[in-house]
């Protein structure tokens, strides 16, 4: 069975931390949080398992630390612990052709230096998704081939997107 | 051909295609570099048409941010409808009566019926054959003309609201939805007679720039262009939502993976929503097409929630990341045009212009969809 | 209200001026250029059940320099915006401007307080001639503002008005 | 033959050339409009003027006052030249072609090499319209239209030289009369060749790629080239090689009447004039029309293939065979 392979491949990496979700409830089966150096390796394996890219989302946890109470992240997902101020999240959803098996694949980094390696040389469709989110967060993918706008005018330095984001 | 392209001695210069331009079917860029008429490089250049959907969810109630799925891809908003109420229902747990259910697939798969007989038009316009387009408009305003009397729109539908839809149908829908259906089953021999069969036709697009299964999964290529290369990924099936698994129909795969599978795969569609069409017609139980208890603010749990939807144009996905209050915290939305648009430069390197031209009318874009 | 008198030159070739301009008005060629949905509203107005072709504005001439009304269908946005305008440039006078839609009138709905990314509006590039509203406007909405225009040349209306009760 | 009468003699052609030149394209733009509307399910032109009669006279206006614009980076000769050639050409093929018995500018002994010479000139002038644009569609356009046109002329002169050779005459009016009936058209194999059927198929189908017309119309081929090599030209210049388009349709078309279906000749025997000569010419004309709208266009490699694989071969069978069946009665 898909599920069960591909959560052991990834569970095998050294900072991975994956879970069993619901899909009827949740629209995904597993969720896999990685450090942002182990991305490229967790999308080796997807890679290899035949799994396709469906999209990457950014999210702006901005404010998270300072807020009251629980903070907005389920933390149980969010292993390995997360940064202790606040950051960017960016979920990869993977998914089979064959077997249904959504994996989303979250990593986190802090907001003040936000850069992760890129998996385009893994997946080219990845390419255009981190341009966007590079556009909308200003998510830094190290040794992307081409960072400039994708949606955002040539010349543009805004990061719409980040909750911080006054025009 | 290929190897003409790359020959270094040759002399190449850089064609603006667009943002206006006659083939790129709304505002969009192509940098072509070009030796002779050979394409050497081809890039997309994307965002002028960038409309800030993603933003606008995250400052808007989740009813407010409606309207707007319906101006994702204008030419099957019902199906971004239908994604959109989908991922709200799931993260708020809301349940919908069955003859919400039933209407909205019934209506859905009218709405790919049209979207498919537009790309059509278009795109044997884009080859160079003006009359198709005519009539398959022709056919296109009866089925907008059965949809605008449940919708109240013609083209950028509002229709499903969280937990039902907006009205009921009314007495004309069900002979009208089956006067259509007759009327396609006739117009479709017609189309094959007219434009499959035609020589022409045949010789642009048998064999030409052929997308293998391998490079639609490394670039996340759904619908057509994906079933066009072998692969028998349809969501409807795959993943089922709604209420699909009580229908019977079939995926249509082609394995060529060339311009032709994937206008044939088009137009195996339309003849598989029309069946299910129909046995929703049949099906259809009566009852209430509202949820009961639908909270008047929709407040989902906190947590981030995914969906996809089969869009005409393949997988529609959207993530929502909900913090608990009345508007998301980020909503994401998965355009399937952006990821088959994606593979067009590495799948047009080698070709001829107007072959490119071709190729990418068989990808099926719509530009606003790319851009958000 | 649209006057057909609006600009009057010093000098007046009356007779030649009314026939040049029922010309121009009988054979209004729009410039293939669609932005968003609005553009398939504008494709199902030239095609078939309302043929543009009628009034002779069925040409939908792809090139700028060989056409006389621009319709802007679809929402602007800033990156797209020198285009338009270069387009604009591009066409050879005497040319006329649709704005079709209210992305196109203001804006439409995707103004909101912090919007980064369009043009409020085709009036803020360039002058605009007609506007249509609607989102998208029906296709007998944009055959009526077409007959508008031509009732701006020509200062009389070819079908009599009909007023909504 | 004194001067006077001869210079009368002229204007009055040159005048009535031009005038036939601009109705016939405006009445082949109301045809095509009106003919495209009916294809596709529409009505056409119907409320300028009765049935729309008036729609090419507003366009003409239209056109006349429009602006002219010269690109800046454009080459201004060539790019002022290119339309007067193109149409400067089409007028002058007219001068030869026979309406009627006596109705002919000047019924000269080589009027198809004539007719033929100046056909082949037009190509000239839409590559020095595209090039001298200066933009890149213009010049793929013209260079498309350029390789086109060499691959089409030389079928289309091989039937031609199979014509000549079975008429023994140049002189259009000879040919012409040769056919004084419906059985003695030249498209019937009994008369002269027994493949003749074939080349007038051939003749037609050059005269669409040579006129630029689709399936043929690459020149112009919208979804790839916008508008080709007139893509820069506003107003009257548009208008001028649209004029000269409609313009070589219908020589095209007279020619192939001309050649195979005894021009101004009645299929009857009886009554002969201009008539039959103009209801041939637009009936040919009219299936040019329905062709365009109903096939996509072909790409440039299918058009040259089919040219110089199918085509040229076809046609020098027929002109040996001709050949064959002109030296040696028997067997045939």
């Amino acid at each position: 069975m898909k599920k069960l392979a591909i959560s052991q491949a990834l569970a095998a990496l050294a900072s991975a931390r994956v879970l069993e979700c619901d899909h009827a409830s949740r629209g995904f089966h597993l969720s896999v949080a990685v450090a942002p150096l182990e991305l490229p390796a967790a999308a080796k394996i997807l890679d290899q398992q035949g799994f396709f890219i469906e999209a990457i989302t950014g999210v702006d946890w901005l404010g998270e630390q300072a807020a009251p109470g629980p903070t907005v992240a389920d933390q149980a997902e969010h292993q390995p612990p997360l940064p202790s101020e606040d950051s960017f999240e960016v979920v990869y959803d993977f998914n089979h052709f064959a077997k249904l098996c959504r994996v989303a694949l979250r990593t986190r980094m802090p907001r003040s230096r936000p850069e992760i390696p890129t998996i385009s040389a893994i997946y080219p469709g990845a390419n255009w998704h981190e341009r966007e989110t590079h556009d909308f967060f200003g998510i830094i993918f190290s040794d992307h081939p081409d960072l400039s706008p994708l949606l955002l005018p040539e010349d543009a330095d805004f990061h719409p997107l980040c909750k911080d984001y006054k025009p | 051909m290929s190897d003409l392209a790359v020959d270094p001695s040759c002399e190449t210069f850089v064609l603006n295609m667009g943002p206006q331009h006659p083939a790129t079917h709304g505002a969009l860029r192509i940098k072509l570099v070009l030796d002779g008429e050979y394409i050497v490089e081809a890039e997309p250049v994307l965002g002028y048409i960038h409309r800030m959907h993603e933003k606008m969810g995250e400052n808007r109630s989740y009813l407010a941010f409606m309207p707007n799925t319906g101006r994702l891809d204008y030419l099957s908003a019902l199906s971004y409808n239908h994604g959109y109420v989908s991922v709200v229902e799931r993260a708020a747990g809301i349940a919908i009566p069955e003859r919400a259910e039933y209407l909205r697939v019934i209506t859905v798969e009218l709405n790919r019926i049209s979207s498919h007989l537009l790309w059509l038009g278009a795109f044997v316009l884009d080859l160079g054959g003006f009359t198709p387009l005519l009539y398959t408009m022709d056919d296109r305003e009866q089925l907008l003309d059965l949809l605008e009397s449940v919708t109240g729109s013609r083209l950028t539908y509002c229709y499903f609201r969280f937990g039902g839809l907006y009205n009921d149908v009314d007495d004309n829908f069900g002979p009208g939805a089956r006067a259509f259906i007759k009327r396609m089953r006739r117009r479709l021999p017609m189309y094959h007679k007219l434009i499959s069969k035609n020589v022409i036709f045949r010789q642009r697009l048998e064999g030409i720039a052929p997308v293998s299964a391998e490079m639609c999964r490394k670039y996340g290529a759904t619908g057509p262009v994906a079933r066009g290369s072998g692969i028998a990924y349809d969501v409807r099936k795959h993943e089922p939502y709604s209420v699909y698994p009580e229908f019977n129909f079939d995926i249509p795969v082609y394995e060529q993976g060339d311009s032709m599978a994937r206008y044939l795969i088009r137009m195996d569609e339309i003849e598989q929503s029309l069946r299910i069409v129909e046995q929703g017609l049949d099906k259809l139980p009566p009852g209430p097409i509202m949820a009961v208890k639908v909270p008047k603010i929709i407040k989902p749990p906190k947590g981030d929630y995914y969906m996809a939807v089969e869009a005409a144009r393949g997988s529609f996905g959207i993530r929502l990341v909900s913090d608990g209050s009345a508007t998301p915290y980020r909503l994401k939305l998965r355009s399937p045009c952006l990821s088959n648009l994606s593979l067009f430069g590495e799948a047009a390197r080698g070709l001829l212009l107007p072959d490119a031209v071709a190729f990418f009318g068989s990808l099926d874009l719509v530009i606003p969809d790319i851009d958000r | 209200m649209v006057t057909a008198n609006a600009h009057l030159p010093i000098v007046h070739f009356s007779s030649l001026d009314k026939l040049l301009n029922l010309g121009r008005a009988n054979s209004l060629w729009p410039l293939t250029f669609g932005l968003a949905c609005c553009a398939i509203e504008m494709m199902a107005t030239g095609v078939a059940r309302f043929d543009l072709d009628r009034f002779g504005m069925g040409v939908f001439r792809p090139a700028p320099k060989q056409s006389d009304v621009m319709i802007v269908a679809g929402t602007i946005s800033k990156k797209m915006a020198p285009g338009i305008r270069t387009l604009y440039e591009q066409m050879p006078h005497p040319k006329w401007v649709i704005a079709l839609g209210n992305c196109a009138i203001a804006g439409g709905p995707f103004v909101f307080a912090g919007q980064y990314g369009i043009v409020e509006g085709a009036d803020k590039i360039m002058p605009v001639d007609i506007y249509i509203p609607g989102c998208p406007p029906r296709p007998e909405a944009l055959v009526e503002g077409l007959l508008l225009l031509e009732e701006k040349l020509t200062g009389s209306r070819r079908w009599p008005r009909v007023n909504p009760e | 033959m004194s001067l006077f009468p001869e210079i009368i003699r002229i204007m009055a052609y040159v005048v009535g050339v031009l005038a036939f030149v601009g109705l016939n394209a405006a009445f082949l733009v109301w045809l095509e409009r009106k003919v495209a509307g009916h294809i596709q399910r529409r009505i056409g032109p119907k409320e300028v003027g009765p049935f729309g009669v008036l729609q090419p006279v507003a366009d003409g206006i239209k056109l006349i006052s429009k602006q002219l614009v010269v690109p800046a980076q454009a080459d201004s000769l060539l790019f002022r030249l290119s339309p007067v050639l193109t149409m400067t050409l089409a007028v002058t093929v007219f001068v030869v072609l026979p309406f009627g018995p006596s109705l002919v500018a000047r019924d000269i002994n080589i009027g198809l090499l004539l007719i033929f010479a100046f056909l082949s000139i037009n190509v000239l002038a839409l590559f020095i319209g595209g090039w001298g644009s200066n933009n890149k569609y213009a010049v793929v356009s013209a260079i498309r239209a350029v390789s086109q046109n060499v691959a089409y002329e030389v079928p289309m002169l091989i039937i031609v030289i199979t014509m000549v050779m079975i008429t023994s005459s140049m002189n259009l009016n000879v040919i012409v009369s040769q056919q004084g009936n419906l059985l003695q058209w030249h498209i019937f194999p009994w008369n002269g060749s027994i493949l003749s059927p074939l080349a007038f198929l051939i003749f037609f189908v050059c005269t669409l790629a040579e006129t630029n017309r689709a399936p043929f119309d690459l020149g112009e081929a919208e979804s790839e080239l916008v508008a080709g090599f007139h893509t820069e030209y506003s107003g009257m210049g548009f208008g001028l090689f649209f004029l000269g388009e409609y313009a070589s349709v219908f020589v095209g078309c007279a020619l192939a009447s001309i050649l195979f279906l005894g021009g101004w000749q009645c299929p009857l025997g009886i009554m002969p004039g201009v008539h039959w000569m103009l209801i041939k010419t637009y009936l040919l004309v009219f299936v040019v029309i329905w062709v365009r709208w109903t096939f996509p266009r072909t790409t440039l490699y299918g058009l040259l293939n089919l040219s110089w694989k199918v085509l040229v071969p076809f046609s020098l069978v027929i002109l040996l065979v001709t050949a064959a069946q002109l030296k040696m009665p028997w067997p045939f």
